[in-house]
């Protein structure tokens, strides 16, 4: 496997008057043409700074991050990004299918591949139980249906490289083990890069080939744990197999272990709110 | 038009002129004129563009836009002296010379106790323009009556609302003209002085002017226009009546009151006199630093 | 530096422009722009500017502050309910089509011929954009916001202002209109029924074809426009940097 | 509802405050309007004025959009324009009159007069709504490399339109009252020209009638203008939450 | 324990010119006074909309809503939310202090007791691990950091009842943990009413008293499940105990069992994107 994503020395400080946050320094990274990576990290710690820099949306303080082998300045053909703030990535004016074709109809194809795409856009919504919702509008939805429309307007996109932030955040755990199998089929069909963030750790181990755990206080990757279960995964099988709780607790251990002690909520509530 | 002479001969051999004023009295001599075909006798065919203002017709004219418009004559002093290429050609309105029943005058409040024009000594009095003959007649009315005119305080209010300015005593006094002067009276303000006959018994209120360059290119036509505007008012004179019919026609005056204003005055000449007093006393009042040559302005 | 640059690059440009082309201009209407300039400095630069722009400016700085509290109050009570909204919808929009002309005999008749009517004239054309844009603006107010607000029993007041400061970049659109208007309405409203002011002025020199000094005065507006932007977007600046953040203008992005 | 209270609370205080011959009451005024209504004259002056309206919108709208979008998404040119916009903003268009009447016949200024100072409206107006342009609204739509034109059209534009709506109810008021000013002050024929010369008649119970009828078509026009809002901007928070009161 | 909430016969249907939703029918609650339920449900059932509803800012269309004996008409005292989209309830304008102290400023208290209130404002920002970020701004903040100013801000305001909507959406395990043992000790600590939407099963049994499932379709209280678990819980024990599991199991299969099949995502993503 070449090497699609290249994250070289990433660093980004946010500057303004109020406050001038130093986020992650030197993250370096590399990411597989085909590869499922997942992403964890506490709260705060840069994992959707990152998403963004690789995304070519933000440009980075220093470092760089190469696409293809070309640096990236603004975002790369064949991306798809699923927002963690979900409902103001839709469009308020538009409905759930116009959301989700929207993307498509500017791909510059022609039209019995448009209208192929077209299909599948709906398909997706279908298959993320929207089907119904079609002619709605996103502030007609519920937060997790919103989530499920930018999922589905990703998926639709027949992304190279997907981006996820957080995307399962919103649904039930029917829903979203659903959602992950989805995404887990298409990444096989496709052979599409998926980048995914979570909280989830199951679910990081679950779905990924690798996790990739960013530390807190100022941030580089702190831990990268190949995920070796077999590819053929299943919801309850593959959770309740021996290795998958091995794997579970080293993601849970780098997790908590960060390098300038526990983030934040370090002390009880007992003895601040007295 | 006004490049060569003849001007603009028509098919029917007339030569056409564009006049620019706004719908008002002064315009009844000329309709009544050109329905009578007394234009056609001079060779001329009017047209008559309503569609302008004392903010557009100068610049119109110089422009060649129309060929003749009207303007009060102290206007026509200061654009001349600041040397704009203006004559006027043959008066558009006149004092009737009748003190007492001229179309203009200052009034006041019937029950104010001011009695005199020299009693506004130190008051307030609206004009309709600062920078027109309304004021050099508010102020000669004062000055007729032995005040001094630079101690009246001038202030712009448009005739139309004049007489409402006085009867709430916005204002002490207000120099209006017809058909404000009647609504005035209506309204029980008295009049007090009568500037325009104070200023020159024959005094030229408005003109109908030209460009300059356009007499001396279109001398002929100029002529052939003063001559018919003249017997228009020669025929006017004769036709009160009718001219009193006319004016419903083209203004917003109802018949009733067209029936009882006072007429402007009709006459022939520009008046120089009247001229010479104006131009002094826009130079007094600093809207000119130098009087302009009259020869220049009047056209003999 | 280079906002300086920016600032003046074009104004320069223009003003070259205008003084070649200008330049052996005989047409008394449009005058060279040496002859203008050395008309501003006799006109403005000797006494005239205290006795003319001063009050001026106290009418428009009056007019315009009267507009302004009295759009947003007008324009929040309309924005934030139903029936007030109903009820003055139709009567508004007939009073927005009244220009100035229309109302001076009204005004003359119940407000006189002092600074009164001025201040009113300058009020009334200049309140419409800023009653809209508040009304639009309290209007689209965010549901969360409401509702959060409502659910903390927050008082009646202090909804109030939260729904205004979320209208804020709506209402200094508003504002920001205003501004330029009343500039206009103050100009206009000199030159009826007034004995002094730059708007007066100005149009002494146009009725008596003093057409260099009219265009001073022209430019003297203009330069009266520009300083007052200037000093309506540092206030916008600092009152609405949330926004841009909020927006994500304040964060570099690619 | 509205209209009826201003009505009576006007026929009382211009019984109570005014005299007739200054402020006479509306009912001097509704039968004199209705007498009007009736006249071919007030058709044609208003045919007139409604084309200055019209023409004059039409230009302001297009070239307000085109010159607020122009400024608002290239920033070198909105920094190198706005001091000369600034200065020409404040610029009152009468004031030029005498200027432009060597180029123009007056129909053309009323035209000018209208489609400038709503120009400036609609422009200023795209130039704040597109500051309201939402962060990730535009990102995702960069990220799914929609082009500028895209992006213009599927995400900035439908931002900009809630500020466009409360440009168009400001501006067909505008219009109107600039046509009514061109008549005022030019005595371009139209409405304002009849309103002029009936107070240059004396006539003001006549001019209050045109003063009645003209807001009466400045009604119109907002209704029309709110109907235009409403269809665009459905999708709107403000016409959601109409739609439930 | 008395009875402090009465939900009874509340139906909900939203109307609109494309669509109407029929979301509830006749549901039927009652939550007593110091009690901690959790509320459950497949994305979409309506769980927000019951919870606006009982917070008396959403009229249900059908039944009625008691908050202490008296029917909800506008949002009763003593309430605190955490909404879920929490990034619009926060004000951009306000710092993230000032967003948390600004409903503790208007309770018309005592100069002292709200120097105390404010106090603990500040305390419960330090809770959520924010201590430091008190003066940004919540768009300088990341998605998991503003829900928790969302939190501190219904926790400051001591609120007699709390309705939190997924507040924990969007934070780390870690993160999730602390602020889970942060809302029991002041449940405890306060004698609280709680209602809490979450989608974490887990997370509803570890922190409730009772579990409520709403289920999907046009839908009522399907299940209504109480937890038995010892008062004093702790985060690694109690979940890994076997009546824990139990309970666990219990609610998912509810929640997998709806009226009218399965709400979403029922057929498998392969047999759609073909
Ligand atoms: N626009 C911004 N301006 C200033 N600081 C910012 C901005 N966006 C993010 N930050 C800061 O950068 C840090 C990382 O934010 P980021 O959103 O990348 O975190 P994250 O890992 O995605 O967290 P979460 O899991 O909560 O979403 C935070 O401390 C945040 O305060
Ligand atoms: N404003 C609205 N207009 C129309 N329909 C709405 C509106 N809000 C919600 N709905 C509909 O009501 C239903 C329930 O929505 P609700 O937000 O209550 O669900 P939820 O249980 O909170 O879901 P989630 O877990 O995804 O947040 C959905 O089908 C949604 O489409
Ligand atoms: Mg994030
Ligand atoms: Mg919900």
């Amino acid at each position: 496997m070449t090497s699609l994503l290249e994250i070289a020395g990433v660093g980004k400080t946010y500057r303004a008057r109020e406050r001038t946050v130093e986020v992650l320094t030197a993250v370096d990274l590399s990411v597989s043409e085909g590869e499922f990576v997942a992403l964890v990290g506490p709260s705060g710690c840069g994992k959707t700074t990152l998403l963004k820099i690789v995304a070519g949306l933000l440009p980075a303080t220093t470092g760089q991050v190469r696409f293809d082998g070309r640096p990236v300045t603004e975002p790369p053909a064949g991306l798809g990004v699923v927002f963690q703030e979900y409902g103001r990535s839709l469009y308020a004016w538009k409905t759930v299918r116009q959301n989700v074709e929207l993307p498509l109809r500017h791909l510059g194809l022609s039209r019995a591949r448009r209208r192929e795409l077209v299909a599948d856009a709906l398909d997706a919504l279908d298959a993320v139980g929207l089907g119904a919702a079609g002619d709605a509008y996103p502030w007609q939805l519920s937060g997790g249906m919103q989530q499920r429309v930018a999922i589905a307007r990703a998926v639709a996109y027949r992304p190279r490289l997907l981006l996820m932030d957080e995307p399962f955040s919103a649904v039930d755990a029917q829903t979203r083990a659903d959602l992950e199998d989805l995404v887990a089929a298409l990444w096989k069909r496709y052979g599409m890069t998926i980048v995914l963030v979570t909280h989830d750790i199951d679910e990081a181990v679950y779905l990924s080939q690798r996790v990739v755990v960013l530390g807190t206080g100022v941030s580089g990757v702190q831990a990268d744990i190949p995920v070796d279960l077999p590819a053929d995964r299943e919801q309850i099988g593959t959770r309740s197999s021996a290795p998958f709780g091995e794997l579970r607790t080293r993601v849970w251990t780098q997790v908590r272990r960060t390098p300038d002690g526990e983030p934040h909520a370090r002390r009880t509530p007992e003895s601040e709110m007295a | 038009g006004g490049d060569d002479e003849p001007a603009a001969a028509s098919a029917d051999g007339l030569t056409t002129v564009r006049l620019a004023s706004s719908p008002l009295g002064h315009l009844a001599p000329i309709y009544l004129a050109q329905e009578r075909g007394i234009f056609a006798k001079h060779g001329l065919k009017v047209e008559v563009d309503t569609e302008t203002s004392d903010l557009t017709s100068v610049p119109a004219v110089l422009a060649g836009k129309v060929d003749f418009a009207t303007g009060d004559l102290t206007t026509l002093i200061v654009a001349r002296s600041k040397g704009l290429d203006v004559k006027a050609v043959v008066p558009a309105s006149a004092s009737t010379g009748k003190e007492g029943a001229d179309y203009g005058a200052l009034v006041v409040k019937g029950d104010s106790g001011i009695t005199s024009a020299k009693q506004l000594e130190g008051k307030t009095i609206s004009v309709n323009i600062l920078t027109n003959i309304a004021a050099a007649a508010a102020r000669e009315a004062v000055r007729a009556d032995g005040g001094d005119p630079t101690k009246v305080k001038l202030v712009e209010i448009p005739f139309p609302q004049a007489p409402a300015a006085v009867s709430t005593g916005r204002v002490d006094g207000a120099w209006v003209v017809e058909p404000f002067l009647s609504a005035a009276k209506a309204q029980g303000a008295v009049p007090v002085g009568w500037g325009f006959t104070d200023l020159a018994p024959d005094l030229t209120v408005s003109a109908w002017y030209a460009a300059g360059s356009y007499t001396s290119k279109n001398a002929k036509t100029v002529t052939a226009f003063r001559d018919a505007v003249r017997e228009a008012y020669a025929y006017a004179r004769e036709h009160e009546d009718e001219v009193r019919a006319k004016i419903p026609t083209f203004t917003e005056i109802k018949p009733e009151v067209a029936a009882k204003i006072t007429l402007t005055g009709l006459r022939d000449e520009v008046s120089r006199q009247a001229a010479e007093k104006l131009a002094g006393y826009a130079q007094r009042d600093g809207l000119i630093t130098s009087t302009p040559d009259l020869d220049e302005l009047i056209l003999k | 530096m280079r906002a300086l640059g920016y600032a003046l690059g074009l104004p320069a440009v223009l003003v070259a422009a205008w003084w070649v082309a200008s330049d052996g201009s005989t047409n008394v209407f449009l005058p060279p722009l040496r002859t203008i300039v050395e008309a501003f400095r006799d006109v403005w630069f000797s006494g005239t500017f205290v006795s003319d722009v001063v009050p001026s400016l106290w009418r428009l700085a009056a007019g315009y502050a009267v507009a302004l509290a009295a759009g947003v109050t007008l324009g929040f009570v309309i924005g934030r309910w139903a029936v007030p909204r109903a009820l003055t919808g139709p009567l508004l929009a007939y009073f927005r089509v009244l220009p100035a002309p229309v109302l001076i005999p009204v005004l003359l008749v119940a407000v006189g011929i002092g600074d009164a009517t001025k201040l009113v004239v300058i009020t009334v054309g200049a309140v419409w954009p800023i009653l809209l844009n508040t009304a639009d603006g309290v209007r689209a107010a965010d549901e969360v916001g409401l509702e959060t607000a409502a659910a903390y029993r927050l008082p009646r007041r202090t909804r109030h202002l939260l729904v205004l400061r979320g209208a804020s970049p709506q209402i200094f659109a508003g504002a920001r209109q205003a501004l330029g208007l009343s500039i206009i309405l103050m100009v206009v409203s000199e030159m009826l029924m007034s004995t002094d002011g730059l708007g007066f002025t100005v149009v002494q020199f146009q009725r008596s074809f003093a057409i260099p000094q009219m265009w001073s005065g022209v430019l003297l507006i203009g330069l009266l426009g520009f300083g007052l932007a200037k000093l309506f977007e540092l206030v916008e600046r600092r009152a609405l940097r949330w926004h841009r953040g909020h927006t994500g203008q304040l964060t570099e992005r690619r | 509802m509205g209209l009826a209270g201003a009505a009576t609370a006007y026929e009382i205080l211009a019984r109570l405050f005014f005299e007739p011959a200054h402020v006479p009451p509306l009912s001097a005024v509704v039968p004199e309007a209705l007498r009007l209504l009736t006249g071919e004259r007030f058709w044609t002056a208003t045919g007139r004025t409604l084309s200055a309206v019209a023409v004059g919108l039409v230009i302001a709208v297009v070239a307000g959009i085109l010159a607020g979008f122009a400024l608002g998404s290239v920033p070198q040119v909105r920094r190198a324009t706005s001091s000369t916009l600034d200065f020409l903003r404040p610029v009152p268009s009468i004031v030029l009159i005498p200027v432009l009447v060597l180029v123009l016949d007056v129909r053309q200024i009323t035209v000018l007069l209208v489609a400038v100072s709503c120009f400036w409206i609609v422009v200023f107006q795209v130039l704040y709504g597109l500051r309201d342009v939402d962060r990730v609204a535009v990102d995702t739509a960069r990220a799914f490399r929609l082009g500028r034109l895209a992006r213009t059209v599927h995400v900035t534009w439908p931002t900009v339109l809630p500020y466009l709506g409360t440009a168009l109810r400001l501006i067909v008021s505008v219009a109107l009252a600039l046509a009514l000013t061109g008549g005022l002050v030019m005595g371009a024929a139209g409405l304002g020209e009849m309103i002029w010369s009936s107070q240059e008649s004396g006539e003001s119970t006549g001019m209050y009638a045109l003063v009645l009828l003209t807001g009466g078509l400045g009604i119109g026009l907002d209704q029309l203008a709110r109907l235009a809002e409403r269809r665009l901007l459905h999708w709107h928070v403000a016409t959601r939450r109409e739609a439930v009161a």
